[in-house]
């Protein structure tokens, strides 16, 4: 183990997979000097301005030719910059990359990575902050990845590019620079499974991407009043752990989905939505969610905090669920 | 400004008659595919909205002509002959009109989506334009391969006014990939002409603006058709970077088979009837000193397959329906929380 | 009372309001003639060339083209052709026409329809047939209305116009052809309001546009086998009617969410996760979703009737909870 | 084929000089703004990203001179120079640049989200190229509500690759609206030289492609620019239709102030340096006669001012937090379903 921050893991996993399969290559704008984030930096020098390809401000394009590229045999990872921006080449990801094999009766398949990067990075506001992850599990055919941690940004992005479904790859910015201890060898980390964070016996969390650590600071927060919550990671979206979930809410009886995306439609109504019916019997509480309010991130740090879903705000939340069953 | 050059249509060149018999059938076959796909869709065989192609196949049959087998294709919503030009099965595409088994999509796609990988022919499209960027990618795509197959993707008028036309086109010509890009101008986009939706001097012009040479060709004329193409296609091939074609043709009937076309001025059709593609290529070859009887030899022998080929796909079973749940991917179960 | 079809009610709308507002007019291709579907067959005789505009296939054009008159003064009216080919245009409706009054401090309103017809509509596959309302819920700053009846089109297109809010005004593609009663004089149905198409104290049927007809078939079906099913049209999805919704649930204690979209992360995961949330503890049995699985729409009949949600499934699943929870 | 004509330079015609100074005084604050700007954010006082417009005043300063109050203008995220020259308010613009109460937007916004449309100034963007196909709607909202007012759109060298440009400008020809596209050429998109990734001549050649008379000139000399938007205003008030500047500039930072721009040859920005258009006027206007004094007064009184402004600014409290949960829509609760 030896510690790498979100950003490098995903810069060393995306070399670690163009150096073992010459398909592999990336294409998004100013990719040749690093990428917006410098998540791509170097790579030009490593691989080449081909398998590292500069492109115009083209999104639909950029998303289009992926498509193109993938049922043609190469392997492309498309750099969207922010997620916002991927709403240009939004025809070209869901009418067209999700749907093509099916469409054309699995002819072919669209092994294409999208990354975009997502959240809340302070004073970005409405246009460079959004989480739309609901809007991609809900398109048949879409593979949706959150990862929270350097190591699995490592792992995940490598089983994205080696997975034949388009994969939309949601890192958060605000992770970044987060350091974390990842494996020096081989490190895959499988689609589909998610990760148990924290053990707990009270309550079970369900979160993703930068909201594993807040959540991971109010179940402290939490073990402090006597109460102990599960964190499960869920990291890939779709498709979901349910096993996971399930297994969880089964032993704590009380279910808190808390995500960083508006809360109405969010991702956490279908996993709330999935307990409540499974699960209706064995829950001690209500099932919550957690999520921001149905409003635009603003640029005022004030304003902009009001959209944010806290420790502070987990806490409570969860403290309240396990009070309220007792008191039943 | 208008810079597009044209290339006159090959009457008095040295024709290549057996191409020419070669395109001629191609010709019929897309016809009488066309014909019967209209019969099928009255009959409530064929389902979904038909776009068919009946007046423009010169199109189809001089560009494919110029096409290896292993070359790429993309087409649109109205692809039926672009995707018999470059070899698909017949059969296969009539049943999946009808939505049967053994279509070329499984009976998953219909019309709009027709694809047949086999032969290089990447798919119609039901989004318009949306197949220029798909084809500047699989070009993008041969070339890191290291791959000589070349890419054609056609499009129709209308399509020049979506970004996607801008930005496939500027991405082809900023990366100089081997593509060729047709807009098949029929005049109509749906229910409007589209030079009154459309900026400026039209298609060429814009290629031109965006450094990609183009060439106005009258698309109802296979020679010249083939002239033009073979042109293009030989700069593509020999790394000149993308070329366009721009063919002049017709819709002969309304845009789909629902459409009766009331817009359009009787006049206006009859005119171009007589300016029948096959008749043309007819006259050219009789001309030429070919034997009339040969030639309608290619129309029976197009038409007795198309018959049978309907006859057959009418026999055909439906699909499984397991296949709604298939191909759509590797991860997640797609029956999750279905009704 | 006369009758008209669904698609004739929506044409009395927009010729009422248009007739009204000089500022309302509509844009979109071959509006000229008629529309796609005949929506808007005389309308360019009757309010001329530059009211009802036609437009190149330029869909983000016509949508931003559209946010920047609704900024300035007029009040358009959308027309998408087919709810799939609005993917063209996102960037425009969420980027744009959503964030615009917030981001801008409140300087303006963006009062634009956007009518997107949506659903299947026999072998029309997967890039025509689309249901993608919960991606609009989801998003701050839209208003999401559904109607599934002649007189619902017409009232609420007419509120939808007079709204202040960019409106995503989905009509059912199946549904042009339905006949239904509806108000000779000026009728606005209020948008947020959901109607009880039928009243029942088993079970609470909570759906939406072509599933209200379902519903209501799958209701008569179970009213034989004794069950008695209260079905509630939301029509507006967002803001939907929780009074409606709730009040309904407290009486029956059942709660069915049915919804021609990809069950996984649709509205009525919202609607299911909201219930489950507040009335836990009135649920006589789990909260249920019955939707599309996730999967394209396929184009042969037998395929593409594997994604839709039938009476039959409905009865089915309805009947099961009620008779589960009485085993209970 | 690249037909752009071209407009030289003011230098010996007769110079307004009253006119220019205003330019003079224009420019200076628009420079003495962005120079704030890049002090606040090195203070931690204005947050988010911040793309400076130094060096390309003369673009703001040329084009606005020429707009009434009552016109509309849509800008980029590089949008600071547009909208002072446009008249909005520069304390209220500092303050949204903090965040803080009384900003253009209350604080909402921020920098790539300042608009102002008490003086027609619809809005910086987020997204590259978006204000293209917007702005042409409001110019279309004009000309349905009879109205006089034109619309400018500002947009980059980097925008005419995103299919917005094609449809927008397609869109404003089809239907001849009173829109003058700008496009500010300043070299790069980001770190990208932007004609690495630009097919063929450029945006006047595009623009012309589709019927639309552009016309480039020197965005460095705002005597040019003046007289070239007030030709192609002119054009547009006229009723001659849409009409493209093209306006070739530099950006002497980095892209954002967290750009160092180190992919840059330090001889081209030194070179583009002695082409400042500040310094260029103030010699024009020297050697037209003017007393240098009257212009360093200028300066003066604009810097004298912005120091006074970002004191103000700095100075404001933060808006209220219910801001947060206003002007999102009037259906429903926004702070629905919240945490
Ligand atoms: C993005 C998009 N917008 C609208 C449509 C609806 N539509 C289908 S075909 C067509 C006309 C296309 O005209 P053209 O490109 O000239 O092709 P043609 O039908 O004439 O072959 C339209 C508007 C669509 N399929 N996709
Ligand atoms: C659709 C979209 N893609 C990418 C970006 C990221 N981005 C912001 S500014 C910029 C460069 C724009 O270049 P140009 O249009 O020349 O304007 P300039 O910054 O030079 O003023 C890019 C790529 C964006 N904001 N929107
Ligand atoms: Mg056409
Ligand atoms: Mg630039």
């Amino acid at each position: 183990m030896h510690k790498l921050t979100y950003l490098e893991a995903g810069r060393r996993a995306l070399i670690e997979e163009m150096r073992r399969d010459p398909r592999v290559w990336a294409l998004g704008e100013d990719l040749g000097r690093g990428g917006v984030f410098g998540q791509y930096k170097g790579l030009a020098e490593m691989f080449g301005p081909a398998r590292i390809a500069d492109t115009p401000i083209s999104e639909a394009c950029i998303m289009g030719a992926a498509v193109g590229a993938a049922m043609t045999g190469t392997r492309p990872v498309v750099e969207m910059r922010f997620s916002d921006f991927a709403l240009c080449a939004i025809d070209e990801l869901v009418n067209q990359a999700a749907k093509a094999r099916f469409m054309f009766g699995g002819q072919m398949r669209v092994p294409l990575v999208v990354r975009e990067p997502v959240g809340m990075w302070r004073s970005s506001a409405a246009q460079h902050s959004q989480s739309l992850e609901s809007w991609y599990t809900h398109i048949p055919g879409l593979v949706v990845v959150a990862p929270s941690t350097p190591a699995d940004n490592l792992g995940l992005l490598k089983s994205a590019i080696r997975a034949d479904d388009p994969v939309v790859y949601l890192e958060h910015k605000a992770l970044w620079p987060l350091e974390g201890p990842v494996p020096e060898g081989e490190h895959l980390t499988p689609l589909g499974v998610a990760d148990v964070a924290r053990e707990g016996r009270d309550l079970t969390i369900v979160t993703w991407s930068a909201m594993r650590h807040a959540s991971l600071k109010a179940a402290e927060a939490l073990a402090k009043q006597g109460i102990e919550a599960e964190v499960v990671d869920l990291r890939t979206l779709w498709p979901w752990d349910r096993d996971a979930v399930f297994a969880s809410v089964e032993k704590t009886g009380r279910l808190l989905v808390v995500q960083e995306a508006v809360s109405v439609s969010g991702f956490g109504a279908e996993i709330a939505a999935s307990v409540a019916e499974a699960l209706h019997h064995r829950l001690k509480s209500p099932v919550k969610r957690l999520g921001a309010p149905r409003i635009p991130v603003a640029y005022a740090p004030p304003l902009e905090d009001m959209a944010r879903v806290t420790p502070d705000r987990i806490t409570e939340a969860a403290r309240a669920m396990c009070v309220h069953a007792e008191a039943v | 400004m208008n810079g597009a050059s044209r290339v006159s249509a090959g009457n008095g060149a040295n024709l290549d008659r057996d191409r020419l018999t070669m395109a001629l059938g191609t010709m019929w076959r897309i016809r009488a595919f066309e014909e019967l796909a209209v019969r099928a869709q009255k009959e409530g065989l064929a389902l979904g909205a038909i776009h068919p192609s009946i007046g423009q196949e010169a199109v189809a049959a001089g560009v494919c002509l110029n096409l290896r087998r292993d070359d790429l294709l993309l087409s649109t919503h109205r692809g039926h002959g672009h995707t018999l030009a470059k070899g698909a099965d017949a059969l296969a595409m009539m049943r999946e009109l009808f939505g049967r088994a053994g279509g070329t999509c499984g009976g998953k796609g219909g019309s709009m989506h027709i694809a047949d990988f086999d032969v290089g022919m990447l798919g119609a499209n039901g989004v318009v334009a949306a197949n220029i960027t798909i084809a500047a990618g699989a070009a993008h795509s041969m070339r890191l391969l290291g791959s000589d197959r070349i890419t054609v993707c056609i499009f129709g008028d209308g399509a020049i006014n979506r970004g996607p036309f801008l930005e496939g086109l500027n991405w082809a010509k900023v990366f100089d990939l081997p593509v060729l890009f047709v807009c098949e101008d029929n005049i109509y986009s749906a229910t409007t002409r589209s030079t009154s939706m459309t900026a400026g001097p039209g298609v060429a012009a814009r290629a031109e603006s965006l450094g990609i040479p183009a060439v106005a060709v009258d698309g109802n004329d296979v020679v010249a058709v083939d002239a033009a193409a073979r042109a293009a296609i030989d700069a593509v091939r020999s790394g000149a970077g993308p070329q366009l074609l721009h063919c002049k043709t017709y819709r002969i009937t309304g845009h789909t088979t629902a459409d009766a076309a009331l817009y359009r001025d009787p006049a206006e059709v009859d005119k171009w009837r007589e300016s029948d593609p096959i008749a043309r290529l007819a006259d050219t070859l009789v001309a030429d000193g070919a034997a009339p009887a040969v030639l309608d030899e290619e129309r029976a022998r197009a038409y007795a397959e198309l018959e049978d080929i309907f006859a057959a796909a009418r026999d055909t079973a439906w699909p499984d329906v397991a296949g709604a749940f298939s191909d759509v991917q590797d991860l997640g179960d797609p029956r999750e929380r279905a009704y």
